[in-house]
């Protein structure tokens, strides 16, 4: 069992991953969801922290430093991508939830037609 | 040598195809054709190699595992690489009509983005198959993610949009659960290399739950039941090319990394429970998948489904081939099933994507006229649906055949059953399609003309998934090349 | 809410599997500490991290790299940017601070670079501070004539990944192995390559912070592009 | 593989390629068209009296790759695949020229030729398969290429018929392809042999090999219409006139029947299956279909029902001289694949010659026909006496060896039922054709069209005449070295001989 004020850090990793996941299961609105993942993705970072510390030798460990770093910018971009796109589902759909059986709507909403695309959009 | 740069070259053209095609736009469609080009010729330049002298690690940086990253071609990496090297090839050709018939306004836009987006696809696809490092796998993981949702958004149509939403939001926390997992297992085993993971993973509760986390992950985002959801919206929704490049070949992506994991890192923990388990999941999906697709109104609703059912055939590759002993003859046809139903599956998507471009709409119902007006089309379909129920001697058959082969042999006669009704169902909902081209009409409606290259393009790829059940001895010669199981090719009497 | 019962349970599972996880970690993990600093002396660089980053794992930041120019790629394709509005005389110490600021952003940005090779920094870390620099001159309503010429943002944010690559390349010419950089020059190579990096990451988190693609971009019909949202 | 085994795949390929190439012709390139198929059919026909002549020779002929370990597709010639390749090669030439004579002027015939080709293919494969999966492969290929044929009107009622046909067919695939599949798990690759391949596994497992039997005959006796498999063949009647003869007489029905011999004859052996007690079963099934079968024609006032009723009931008489163990019943069975195919093929011949020519498609608006149509209700007529049995036509050979088979192997009850069979033969025959010879027809016919001054096209009066005419020549000159019979004696002698 790893020593005690590594363990502080690796449990409360291993909480904010578990409270993400809840609230992006529980939390409707978009912009909850997307903040639900980047809480996931800090619980995650924190406990590989938490490993690079607890390693001997001089320094903490750096090849999980790296491996952090990678996930940081990763999550800045999912973060933007995610965002952009609840921002064009919102434009399209009128609200900030996902409507549970979207598919339902889609025969209609399959047909390329040129005016589809405009419904929906606040123009500039 | 010769490998070696194959092996670099397999990552680098695609990557830097894909940053030119955005700096570039004009350029996309040349750069797409020129990847597929040297992807091809390199693949070729790896099989010779790897078939001369077994598999082929490449020490990124000369480092080498733990420190460093390997990259790994095995019988199975290649068969994976060939597969998308077809298809994204295909690919390429169709979307260079598909972007330019039809007559919305948004064609220019979507296809200025589509280039680089699939190209980033491809980069994914390749660096996956050819990673032997389980971190730089959820870097690729990312890759491909975000690339595949946001193709299905360039649909730009509402129900696409939300689709794509749904599936980044599976993908993201989905990579999230693989991302902890791996961590686990560095803080348990100090390494994150396939290879030496064999070695030093004994079973203990973090391994198991690592894993847990890693399978959880990878189960979602390869849509095995009953995480597969998120999958018909977002499959149905994208644009023809699109639809065909997630069925095809993104879902196996994640499949692939699970074999890696199970069967190469950590053998020590396949109990016959969790065997078993996948199985189940497996036959599950099958029977689901192929209810709903009976009962789409849309057709390419119809073929999502039917995604969801073939993907589970792939997963009754982990009981049949959990004993090390003999488990070739699964390992060999689940993976063989694999190819064929990439090549089926996509024949069908870009046929679909014809109709649905040339008439419209895509309701099951109305198809009469079209089909008559698109008969490449049709046939393309009916030749994907024969390798799809299996028929001889389509490599649909070839796969089947093998798993059917492996079950009997021993004595799992349970999944025997799956596959024979599985075959069953999929033979009603392909039959539900086809009967539509005899049926007789007036006068065919008049619809939007479609080029020439979309139809063909589709029609090759279907007679490929039949044909491919001819070669299906040598690729299975390829898996054995690093493959984590042995034994004869098939069982039985003689052979046995 | 019928849902969140289930739900919540089934994260307090997850919660009890995690922790029996962690605790039951190795107590003292050997992890690849002593490894990485063994072959400092060969990686070009003093600092390990940077090392690992560059050189160990360097393949891992090439598709990293690549996954920033994906994003930009795909938020372009998803919205049009918009720009921050209001009028600029309202905000009189905005401006005379950017005076201060921006250069001082700049200059810190290539220090960090140059000093990752020794100690904490590099591309990233000076990435975000020029990123940081780009949104406060958007702010300021600075450099739109720079931002409205699309030619040459897409060159400086695919510079990264190209330079990347081709030094990849280069170096697989050299010694036969991908980004294995020819022995003693390990330090000159990653310099180049970081640069580039720097360049790309900073301009790619900047312009994010613009949710689409520059208003200026023509599309093929700009007035009316239905995916823009301006 | 030798340089002979080419001559295999130039009889497949005579028919492959054609159906191919007619595929990309267009549409309206008629004559092109039928030249094609007539050139295909010929070349087809010298092919096979090549191969004849070499097997007479004592040539050998084997042409097979590995298309995965252990499993080769494998084609051969032995004297079974003579007997069936020569029927429906011969067979295919004049319904290709009935069909090119009874399809004019209708639309999709591209279409119609090609899978029409496609389907005279899988029937010739199925004869020269020299293993199992060889023949399940062209087993299913004719069943997709059928498919089209029997739904080529587009009709509603004939996409159910379709429907139907494809349910049942499907299925006795999938339960073929478990047969195979389970039989390959036990005694690897089957290649078909005289006196069959599984001698030493039915002693070490009988139970397995029973079953696998019965699910063999499910899956073969779905396409042999056996009862109670025989749902699809009376729907199946949508399909336009030279694909019901082509389906009753050479293909499908036929596919499922040449089946079943092979799976007792050169898989299981027919004493092997004999000493595992599974053609005894096999035979009280015939037997039923062949009364069920008659009984059911005799109700049916739809010409074409009628005969396909009749076909279920013909066919069984092959399914039960397989059955019966002992050389006549064998002889008798395997003559009758052939006789039957003649008979049936002119009876539907001839069905269609009075739908087309003077609409008539039931049974009571026959009166008189034979007046007006005399060349077409002849051929009519010997096939039909043909079917009841009358000395000296094929059909009375074929009964008497079933006869003496059956009385030698000390099965009385056979001769029961095929006495029978034979009354209701003539009971649901003979009215038509005194209808067609002796009733004056009505004074404002159904809608007649006439062909130039023939009674009709002479595409579609020369086809039933030959076939008639062979008719009489299998049964007369049975006994000659030039017979069906002849041919089936030699079988028979392979299989029980010394």
């Amino acid at each position: 069992m790893p020593d005690a004020d590594h363990r502080i850090y690796l449990l409360a990793g291993a909480a904010l991953f578990a409270i993400g996941f809840y609230s992006l299961l529980v939390q409707a609105h978009l912009l909850r969801r997307i903040m639900a993942l980047n809480v996931m993705g800090s619980g995650v970072f924190l406990v590989y922290i938490a490993l690079a510390a607890q390693t001997p030798g001089p320094i903490p460990d750096p090849v999980p430093h790296a491996m952090v770093l990678t996930g940081i910018v990763v999550s800045v971009c999912a973060t933007a991508l995610a965002l952009a796109l609840a921002d064009r589902v919102q434009a399209a759909t009128g609200r900030v939830e996902l409507l549970d059986d979207e598919d339902a709507a889609a025969p209609s909403d399959t047909t390329p037609v040129a005016s589809d695309e405009h419904k929906g959009k606040p123009s500039a | 040598m010769i490998a070696a740069s194959a092996i670099a070259l397999l990552i680098l053209a695609p990557l830097a195809a894909a940053a030119l095609a955005f700096a570039l736009p004009k350029l996309g469609r040349w750069l797409a054709l020129g990847t597929a080009v040297v992807a091809g010729a390199a693949i070729v330049q790896l099989t010779r190699a790897v078939l001369a002298g077994g598999v082929q690690t490449h020490r990124v940086g000369g480092w080498g595992a733990p420190l460093g990253i390997d990259l790994r071609a095995d019988g199975l990496a290649l068969l994976m690489l060939m597969v998308t090297a077809c298809i994204c090839t295909a690919i390429s050709l169709y979307a260079q009509g598909y972007f330019r018939s039809g007559h919305d306004d948004e064609a220019p836009h979507r296809e200025r983005y589509f280039w680089p987006l699939f190209l980033f696809l491809w980069t994914a696809l390749n660096a996956l198959f050819l990673s032997a490092d389980i971190f730089n796998l959820y870097v690729t993981l990312e890759l491909l993610g975000f690339a595949a949702v946001t193709l299905v958004a360039l649909a730009g149509k509402r129900a696409a949009l939300t689709a794509a939403l749904r599936y980044l939001f599976v993908s993201l926390s989905a990579s999230l659960f693989y991302l902890l997992g791996v961590g686990l297992v560095y803080g348990q085993c100090a390494t994150v290399d396939l290879a030496s993971l064999a070695s030093k993973a004994q079973p203990g509760p973090t391994l198991w739950v690592a894993l847990a986390l890693m399978t959880g992950g990878l189960i979602a985002k390869a849509a095995l039941f009953p995480l597969h959801f998120w999958l018909p919206p977002a499959h149905a929704n994208a644009p023809a090319p699109v639809s065909a490049l997630l069925s095809a070949l993104v879902v196996k992506g994640s499949f692939y990394i699970l074999l890696r994991l199970w069967f190469e890192a950590f053998p020590a923990l396949m109990t016959p429970g969790v065997a078993q388990l996948f199985g189940g999941l497996g036959a599950a999906a099958i029977l689901w998948g192929s209810v709903q697709a009976l009962l789409q109104a849309r057709l390419k609703l119809l073929i999502a489904y039917s995604t969801v059912a073939q993907l589970g055939y792939l997963f009754l590759l982990f009981p049949l081939a959990a004993e090390r002993e003999g488990g070739f003859v699964a390992w060999s046809g689940g993976l063989i099933f694999l190819g064929a139903h990439a090549c089926a599956k996509t024949a069908m998507f870009l046929a679909a994507g014809n109709i649905l471009h040339a008439a419209g709409h895509d309701r099951i119902k109305d198809l009469d006229g079209i089909t008559h007006s698109l008969p490449i089309s049709a046939f393309a379909f009916g030749m994907a649906g024969l390798s799809l129920v299996g028929l001889p001697p389509s490599s649909g058959f070839a796969g089947k055949w093998l798993l059917l082969n492996s079950a009997l042999a021993q004595g799992q006669w349970w999944w025997v059953a799956v596959i024979f009704i599985g075959s069953l169902l999929a033979a009603g909902y392909v039959v539900r399609v086809i009967t539509h081209a005899f049926t007789r009409v007036a006068e065919p409606t008049t619809q939007n003309p479609i080029p020439p290259v979309m139809e063909w393009t589709a029609l090759t790829l279907a007679l490929l998934a039949v044909g491919l059940g001819f070669a299906s001895h040598w690729v299975a010669e390829l898996l054995r090349v690093g493959a984590p199981v042995i034994g004869p090719v098939l069982m039985g009497g003689a052979a046995s | 809410m019928m849902r969140r019962l289930p739900l919540g349970i089934l994260s307090l599972a997850l919660l009890a599997a995690l922790s029996w996880a962690v605790l039951s970690l190795p107590a003292k993990p050997t992890g690849l500490t002593e490894a990485s600093l063994a072959r400092l002396a060969e990686s070009g660089v003093t600092n390990p991290v940077t090392a690992v980053l560059l050189n160990y794992r360097g393949y891992d930041t090439l598709l990293e790299v690549g996954v920033l120019l994906l994003a930009i790629v795909a938020v372009w394709s998803l919205r049009r940017g918009e720009w921050p509005t209001g009028d600029l005389r309202d905000r009189p110490l905005l401006l005379s601070l950017l005076r201060v600021v921006l250069p001082v952003l700049m200059l810190a940005a290539g220090y960090l670079l140059w000093i990752g090779a020794f100690a904490p920094g590099g591309a990233f870390q000076g990435g975000a501070l020029l990123g940081g620099a780009l949104v406060l001159a958007m702010l300021g309503g600075r450099g739109r004539r720079v931002l409205n010429h699309e030619r040459l943002l897409r060159t400086g944010l695919v510079a990264g990944v190209l330079v990347f690559a081709t030094v990849g390349a280069v170096a697989m010419g050299l010694t036969g192995g991908l980004l294995q950089y020819p022995p003693g020059s390990g330090g000159t190579w990653i310099m180049v390559i970081e640069s580039a990096a720097l360049i790309s990451i900073g301009l790619t988190l900047g312009l994010l912070y613009l949710g689409g693609r520059p208003t200026g971009e023509n599309g093929n019909v700009p007035s009316q592009n239905p995916s823009s949202h301006a | 593989m030798n340089v002979h085994g080419l001559l295999l795949l130039g009889i497949l390929l005579s028919s492959f390629v054609t159906g191919l190439v007619i595929f990309f012709l267009k549409e309206e390139s008629h004559r092109l068209r039928i030249g094609l198929n007539l050139l295909g059919a010929a070349a087809k026909l010298i092919f096979v009296v090549a191969l004849i002549m070499g097997v007479y020779r004592g040539q050998t002929y084997a042409l097979a790759f590995e298309f995965l370990p252990g499993i080769e597709f494998a084609l051969g010639a032995d004297a079974n695949s003579v007997l069936f390749v020569t029927l429906s090669t011969v067979l295919w030439f004049w319904t290709t020229l009935y069909a090119v004579g009874y399809l004019e002027h209708s639309p999709h015939r591209r279409r119609f030729f090609g899978f029409f080709s496609l389907c005279v293919t899988a029937t010739t494969g199925l004869a020269l398969s020299a293993n199992l999966i060889t023949f399940l492969t062209f087993f299913e290929l004719l069943t997709v290429s059928t498919y089209p044929l029997v739904v080529h009107r587009g009709t509603k009622e004939a996409m159910r018929g379709g429907k139907i046909y494809l349910a049942y067919t499907l299925t006795g695939g999938a339960v073929l392809l478990l047969a195979v599949a389970w039989l390959h798990s036990l005694a690897g690759p089957v290649v078909f042999k005289e006196r069959g391949v599984l001698q030493a596994l039915a002693s070490s497992h009988p139970t397995e090999l029973q079953i696998i039997f019965l699910l063999f005959m499910i899956g073969l006796g779905v396409k042999a219409a056996i009862v109670p498999l025989h749902g699809w063949l009376p729907k199946a009647m949508v399909a336009p006139a030279p694909v019901s003869a082509l389906l009753h007489a050479v293909a499908v029905v036929k596919a499922g029947a040449f089946g079943i011999v092979r799976i007792v004859y050169d898989v299981y052996g027919a004493d092997t299956a004999a000493q595992l007690g599974v053609l005894h079963p096999l035979a009280i099934a015939a037997g039923v279909t062949i009364v069920y079968g008659s009984v059911q024609a005799l109700f049916q006032d739809e010409l074409k029902k009628r005969l396909a009723y009749s076909t279920v009931s013909q066919v069984s008489y092959i399914v039960l001289g397989v059955a019966i163990l002992g050389p006549a019943a064998t002889i008798g069975g395997l003559a009758h694949l052939v006789h039957q195919g003649l008979m049936k093929i002119t009876l539907f011949f001839g069905a269609g010659n009075y739908a087309e020519a003077l609409g008539i498609h039931r049974v009571s608006e026959m009166n008189g026909v034979g007046r007006r149509m005399p060349l077409t209700t002849a051929a009519f007529t010997i096939a039909a006496l043909g079917m009841i049995g009358v000395p000296p036509l094929a059909g009375y050979v074929s009964k008497w060896y079933l006869q003496k088979g059956a009385i030698q192997a000390g099965e009385e009850w056979v001769a029961l039922v095929l006495g029978a069979s034979s009354l209701l033969n003539a009971a649901y025959f003979l009215p038509i054709l005194y209808r067609a010879w002796f009733l004056s027809p009505p004074e404002q016919p159904a809608q007649e069209h006439r062909f130039g001054r023939g009674e009709t096209h002479w595409m579609l009066v020369l086809p039933p005449l030959v076939t008639a005419a062979l008719v009489i020549w299998a049964g007369v000159f049975a006994e000659s070295p030039f017979s069906p019979l002849a041919w089936v004696k030699l079988i028979a002698a392979r299989e029980y001989g010394p």
